[in-house]
């Protein structure tokens, strides 16, 4: 029982607990005196029963089945999986910050004020856009505020416009977006050079056009040599031209979105600017705009009055609130942390090291043995990232791309983002990012050799990979026709005998 | 300047050399002059982490939290006991550093934690589907406007006073995006809200409708009389709901609601001066394949091994692109851990001593305060009063290091002297007794205690 | 080079660095004119070179192949590996203990003289001996402290004293310690009930013996009946009777060392009074005793004044310092919170169920297909641990104890202490801690018929055992014969080339 | 109260059932009646873990920390940066949680760590080799005069007075239990250890000789010299270092030292109030079959893998008992740990640049305070001066949140108005200048600047 795989729920025993309560230092009236009947819970949710050592163990032994950046390779495309300095956990767990309650008068939250006002600089002064919002709780939601944003801006000039062009290589959370901003998606094509197909954007940008949103570098990795012509476009047609932050590593220092003609930025705090990636978040997508789009974001604004800083909340024009409070501080604690120490000079450092890193693991990937099988797609000088296509494995080796990423598991590297951007087949998306050294890239080249060095012999070891790994390949197909998404006692189980026969509070009916 | 990067000279010599090219500048040929910055950052040089320690540690000192003073501020956010063994399993890099398990094999302890997870989620709020976390409280409200949306493709959501002023503004800007028209439900004088005008607000052109329990006064809502009121024309019935609170209130699953969000704060993570923390989103079966977010599911491998993978993921952006259920990507996963800690550590047990306890010390202080009480009703962890010279009784309370709670005043102009009083287990009978003293001078002769 | 097993030192590139200097804000003067030339280091110790992110990675790698107490369970004999409260760690890291000064006066240590004035209060009445000096540094520093207490007690009385008792079953410490105070040591036996034996303790007890070292119940796990004739013996000598605190464990609340006539005793606050054991300490060994034993205690000794407390250095008949500063303050935090959290409740706790868990276990063992191999010593109830032969696994199945404890890391299981006590054949001493659960000394008995199950079809499987473990066994005597016990540059090296050419400043000569 | 065993009712049953008895007394039957305590221990009650905390928390604010005043206290443990990532790594329970690794298998990661510090020890120290840790600074120079008394069979031992006080009474305090006398050698006019005093204090009874480099006055020693002049007679000469001073300073290993010993506090550990830390104990090659302690060696397992183990263990308590060459078990693992990371954080090049940076500051503070130095000659990173009216300097200084230094007149009553000033690179030249500031108004007329 004890080493498979047991969910917290089963280890539970009848009695057990972690959690003492401090002792009840009032009047011990019973609950049926201070709640009418019918609103009370009759019976307790059935939560697990374990005495801290064994939850310590439960938790402590699953972390250890996570593959994680501080044990190696993480080359995870468009996610940015830079090094998370360990002086961000420090800071942001000072009291000052961890235990600041988000209504706390801003006289008495100056310092947290503060230091949001001075990141809002910093991203401005980055971005090449001076307004910034802090608010969004991660990089879609900074679209989705973008959006919203384009639309308060065109209906303030009694316009209406429908649509919203994506161009096809987009990361889903655009054209995601999109749609629940109630706009219509209208996607662009992509030239041969890999950039924007100029003559499709001249085609659909028209006057119902409410938007473009770009990346660029885009999804592929390249910068849009035309990013002037297409703003041009864009702006004659009346349309705001948004920019997705989450390539920003490849640029910082060198060329500003607001210079090359955008309107509205989101960052990823959480990949430009290194949050810990926790398993799927937290992370934080501020925006930042341009004057013209300046009267419509969020409350509350900080602002400085004097040598103090306040929220401003009367902001008529303003598109309201995106979410509750003020955004995820400790995400900005930790970002500004990161810009504090690296400063002017070690922004643009970061942003050269990890464009070299690109090109250097490019420049492995295209000697023989590998670029016969993995044929670098839109080949010329990337920036952060690249990608390659698994064509070639798939034709002459007989192995897809998801049999050579569940190999790399064996190897002990994190597999690059693959099948995205869906306009190359079979791709594997490579973003090394600047922190890690030669010697990881080298060995990265190293792996993906010998696998495909291994598939000559026996394709069969990468079609059945993973080997080596905690679980092997599972099945997702059953999991989606039958969803079991969560525990309950009915399903066989090592627990307490009791708990198998009753059904929980929502056990009835469900599933 | 501090320094993350690995590469030395050396390195940068042989590097360039296999790409190619001459120097750094030549990789960045692609983009035009016109656009280039051409000058420094205007930002300060680089510091060392000491530096940045200090500058950080300053920065913190001058700000009030809860370390430093006695505060019944709650609103949404609450000032419970993280226990130690969040911070020792959160600091864990291998709970810390990874992102979205795509590669389920190398990633069963995320999976695991959000099948766990999902599974107290459900258990709180009595409904068998609950996702792996959304972002939090209030854009979690507006999520499932947009689900009702999707559901019923209608065009009106109607939202009680009661729900919390954060999430009625998300909800209102989201419903701008997703074109919905939101209509606002009043309290009645005992600060619930008020089903007959809730009924009447409802027709055939609403898709949801959404409550809180308790609501933001505090007030304990008849959510069984709402719902019948709300779904009479087939809208869903949104509860918006306090986690703690649920240890001692009957599960909103049990009374009727269709989908039940929160804010997940309360549940093992910090205040954070607002963020972040996690939202939970849970629903009745037929909406588990319009859910937002990720979620886990329980299968085999091909040995025939338990595991978890993320599943129904035609729901989502990265596959469905424009058709997706929400745009949600990164959501809070780390947070959503610190909740599923949280509650195993309280326990079945635990959890209900914990409701218990906050309940009577609510309950005690309502009374020890003495004030004239804007929701006389029950209450299971925060109240609201009338504080007849409200500023003055705020200044001396922080003279004294008390935060006595927060005014209604902005949110509510109708409650101008109304005070909200939040009570958490860290908030002791001295503490309630030092804040009465407080405000009990204040009293004016024969007002109700 | 990533994966397989490499110092720091090797991946070590020049140029790399995590640290950087503070600004230096004062003239820089060249060190040749602060400092003569003749003590100028001249090579610079030869430290790795290497990132943040690489020195994350190295040390997080590292550490995720030791087996600890948060993954599993640890039946380590005499050393009490109970759980660890994650409280302890977060207290101890405040600022206000972290980061005091041990030479900040004492009206500004208050609350640090406060916190170590109420442990030695509780540590006096969980011993019955009043007066408790936190000094020592570990177990072995208390015994040294209690011997040279014993010496100045005596000294005082004008005795000299040249001999030390202690039973065959003594831990090491104990005879090492007696060489180290300058006595010589003398064996006591042990009769059949794994007692003392009295005959033997009254002949060698003479007027010559300084003191009795003991502890009760005994590295066997049992309690010694004759206690107070023992007792009795040593004081008729005029001897001490010192007592090995380490397995108080089992004890506590129901009986107390000065209540059976010690004078005096040790505490293993890493042991009973739980700290995380480090890998090997830190830990305290903090001594309590008597009064006619009390003028003789180190200084400074922590003294309560009214209200307020102080550091007491005027005590002339002190026999000093044994250590710098007072003691292992950081232990003295984790400890004293494990107190306030337990309480004389839970305390008294602990011992039951230390003591059930031992008796369970051990009669788990006693069942047929487990007790033919394993032959429990002296059975009878034991306390908090108990002691089997392997005796019978080797005679009838071919395989040692070695063997056996080898085998079981291949099932993730700690093995118990081995090959002591001494006067046990192919001794297992086994010391499950009150904070397992029943499941867990479940699992380890059916490890353990799981292993001679298995060893009667193929013993080569636990003599060649362990087989899944980093690396397997090493050879020990060669590592002794040519002992290699610092890595240079002139072993092969992947690090830095021209560093493998030059030796390091200590390089000459050396080894 | 809290708990952490995990015995229900049911298991007890269960338990006592296979045990064969009723009742938990059953089980302590063999403990005689009249030795019972027979009531409860006279302690307070156990409380819950936010109650503890509280208590803790409060008790820890009654201390005037690092982080709470500018301190220029040094003398033997000093207020230096800890990187975070040593939390980070200390933190995590692979290394927190296992003992001693006696077991080599599944402690191949604590090992390593061992032979890596063993190796930053031995380029610090220039000497061949180095144990794993012992208890810390003083105990360490108590451990080298008990080599020096295995390895010589002489009766006794010389002492500089510029050794710190409590390595002296620590070693004297020893000395006694093994029997040996301790002679001191006095300091010269310039603070420095008097050469001659000390050639002449060496006799053929002399078993080890002891100095400090920098002494503890700050002085920097020719420990040439004075090992030329100890070691006449065949006795070993003992160095007491500190490891930061050997940034800048010439490792004992190549000056003569055969031992060298100290406080490993301030290489990344907390100060906590003196502990726990860690001893560094190196010797020369003939000495590496008598150390103390634990020694990680280097070695290959039966496949030929490159592994580690304890070796040498016939020098210990467990193996040889009362032959033993010291009684030390358990040792200061986790802060080895932090000391070898702390020295990797820093690296070859860093560790230079932190040496030369407090070199630089600690002369320049001295110049600013501009008072009499007791020490006039080289120092690194502490100096002692002559302060007249040395109480009202403190007064004065520690109302200004500056805590200036450490007095001397306890441990050197010829120094009754001295005042031991350390220098870290947490002293900025801002809190250097302040402190000049306050001390420079009590400078009388025409005293030497
Ligand atoms: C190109 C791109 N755009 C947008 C996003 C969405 O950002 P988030 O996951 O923070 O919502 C991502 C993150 O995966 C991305 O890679
Ligand atoms: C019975 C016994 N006595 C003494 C000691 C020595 O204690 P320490 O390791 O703290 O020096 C131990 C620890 O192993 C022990 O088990």
């Amino acid at each position: 029982m004890i080493d498979e795989t047991v969910t917290v729920f089963e280890r539970s025993r009848a009695g057990r607990r972690a959690f003492v309560a401090p002792e009840t230092d009032v009047p011990e009236v019973p609950v049926e005196e201070l709640l009418p009947a019918d609103v009370i819970r009759e019976r307790p949710a059935e939560l697990p029963e374990i005495s801290e050592p064994e939850l310590v163990r439960h938790y402590t032994t699953l972390s250890s089945k996570n593959f994680h950046l501080d044990e190696g390779f993480y080359p995870l495309g468009s996610c940015t999986m830079k090094h998370n300095p360990k002086l961000h956990e420090r800071v942001a767990a000072l009291p000052g910050h961890a235990r600041l309650h988000p209504l706390q008068e801003p006289e008495h939250a100056q310092g947290a004020l503060e230091l949001m006002w001075n990141l809002q600089v910093a991203l401005g002064e980055i971005a090449g856009l001076p307004h910034v919002s802090l608010q969004p709780s991660a990089g879609s939601h900074g679209e989705l505020a973008g959006l919203l944003l384009t639309r308060a801006y065109h209906e303030d000039r009694g316009e209406q416009r429908t649509k919203v062009l994506t161009p096809d290589t987009a990361h889903g959370t655009n054209p995601a977006t999109v749609t629940m901003a109630g706009y219509e998606v209208v996607k662009v094509g992509t030239a041969d050079d890999g950039g924007v197909d100029l003559d499709d954007l001249r085609e659909k940008a028209g006057d119902d056009v409410a938007c473009l949103m770009l990346t660029n570098p885009n999804t592929l990795g390249l910068f849009d040599r035309n990013i002037e012509e297409i703003a041009r476009i864009v702006h004659d047609a009346g349309a705001t031209l948004y920019y997705d932050g989450a390539n920003l590593n490849a640029v910082m220092g060198i060329t500003r979105p607001g210079d090359m003609g955008f309107d509205i930025v989101h960052f990823n705090l959480h990949k430009t600017f290194t949050q810990p990636h926790g398993g799927g978040g937290p992370g934080a997508g501020p925006i930042a705009c341009s004057d013209r789009i300046e009267p419509f974001l969020p409350v509350p604004q900080v602002v400085q009055r004097g040598d103090s800083f306040d929220f401003d909340f009367d902001r008529p024009k303003s598109i309201g609130k995106l979410r509750g409070f003020q955004g995820n501080f400790g995400v900005f604690v930790r970002s500004y942390a990161y810009i504090c120490s690296l400063g002017r000079d070690g922004l643009k450092d970061v942003s050269e090291i990890a464009v070299l890193n690109a090109n250097y693991l490019k420049a492995l990937l295209a000697r023989p043995g590998i670029e016969e099988y993995l044929p670098i797609a839109f080949d010329r000088t990337c920036m952060h990232e690249f990608v390659v296509s698994g064509s070639g494995a798939k034709e002459q080796l007989g192995i897809k791309t998801l049999d050579i990423a569940k190999r790399m598991l064996d190897h002990d590297v994190h597999p690059p983002t693959v099948y995205f951007p869906l306009l190359v087949d079979e791709a594997l998306m490579i973003e090394p990012t600047e922190t890690e050294t030669k010697e990881r890239l080298d060995h990265f080249a190293d792996v993906i050799r010998a696998i495909l060095e291994e598939a000559k012999e026996d394709p069969e070891v990468a079609r059945t990979a993973p080997h080596t790994t905690p679980v092997r390949r599972l099945d997702e197909a059953g999991a989606a026709k039958r969803p079991v998404v969560r525990w309950r006692p009915e399903a066989d189980n090592p627990g307490d005998p009791e708990r198998a026969q009753k059904a929980p509070a929502s056990g009835s009916g469900a599933m | 300047m501090s320094r993350y990067t690995g590469a030395t000279e050396e390195d940068l010599r042989e590097m360039l050399g296999a790409i190619g090219v001459e120097s750094l500048e030549d990789l960045f040929t692609d983009i035009p002059e016109s656009v280039r910055l051409g000058r420094e950052l205007d930002l300060p040089p680089g510091r060392s982490e000491q530096e940045v320690y200090e500058h950080l540690a300053a920065l913190a000192a001058r700000n009030r939290s809860a370390e430093d003073e006695i505060t019944f501020v709650g609103a949404g956010m609450y000032d419970h006991y993280v226990p130690s063994l969040i911070d020792t399993l959160l600091g864990r890099s291998e709970f810390l550093t990874p992102y979205t398990p795509y590669q389920p094999e190398i990633s069963q302890g995320g999976l695991q934690v959000m099948f766990e997870f999902q599974t107290a989620i459900s258990e709180l709020t009595g409904l068998p589907v609950a996702n792996a976390s959304v972002y939090e409280g209030p854009s979690a409200v507006a999520a499932a406007g947009y689900l009702a949306k999707l559901e019923t493709r209608r065009t009106k959501l109607v939202a009680s006073r009661g729900l919390h002023p954060h999430s009625r503004a998300a909800l209102a800007t989201h419903a701008a995006g997703y074109g919905m028209e939101v209509v606002e439900v009043p309290l009645d004088e005992d600060g619930a809200t008020d089903v007959e005008a809730l009924a009447a607000a409802v027709d055939d052109d609403t898709a949801g409708v959404f409550v809180q329990q308790p609501n933001f006064l505090g007030t304990v809502e008849d959510v069984g009389a709402l719902a019948e009121a709300g779904k009479r024309t087939g809208a869903l019935l949104v509860c918006a709901a306090d986690p703690i609170a649920l240890s001692v209130l009957k599960p909103p699953g049990e009374l009727g609601a269709d989908l039940c969000v929160g804010e997940g704060q309360p549940l093992g993570n910090r205040l954070d001066f607002g963020g972040p923390s996690f939202g939970f989103f849970a629903a009745d079966q037929r909406f588990i394949r319009k859910m937002p977010g990720r979620i886990a599911g329980e299968t085999r491998d091909v040995d025939g091994k338990r595991g978890f993978v993320l599943t129904l993921q035609t729901r989502e952006q990265h596959i469905r692109r424009e058709k997706a259920t929400h745009n949600i990507c990164t959501a809070q996963a780390l947070n959503a851990l610190a909740g599923v800690v949280y509650l195993s550590w309280l326990g079945k047990r635990g959890f209900a001593e914990l409701g218990e306890l906050l309940l009577r010390r609510t309950h005690y202080a309502r009374e020890a305060l003495g004030l004239e009480a804007i929701n006389p009703g029950p209450v299971v962890r925060e109240f609201a009063v009338r504080v007849p010279d409200l500023r003055d009784v705020m200044q001396r309370a922080r003279a004294a290091g008390i935060n006595p709670g927060y005014p209604l005043a902005r949110d509510y102009p109708e409650f101008s002297d109304g005070l909200l009083v939040a009570v958490t287990e860290r908030r002791t009978r001295e503490h309630i007794d030092r804040l009465a003293s407080l405000v009990g001078a204040q009293v004016p002769e024969g007002a109700p205690a």
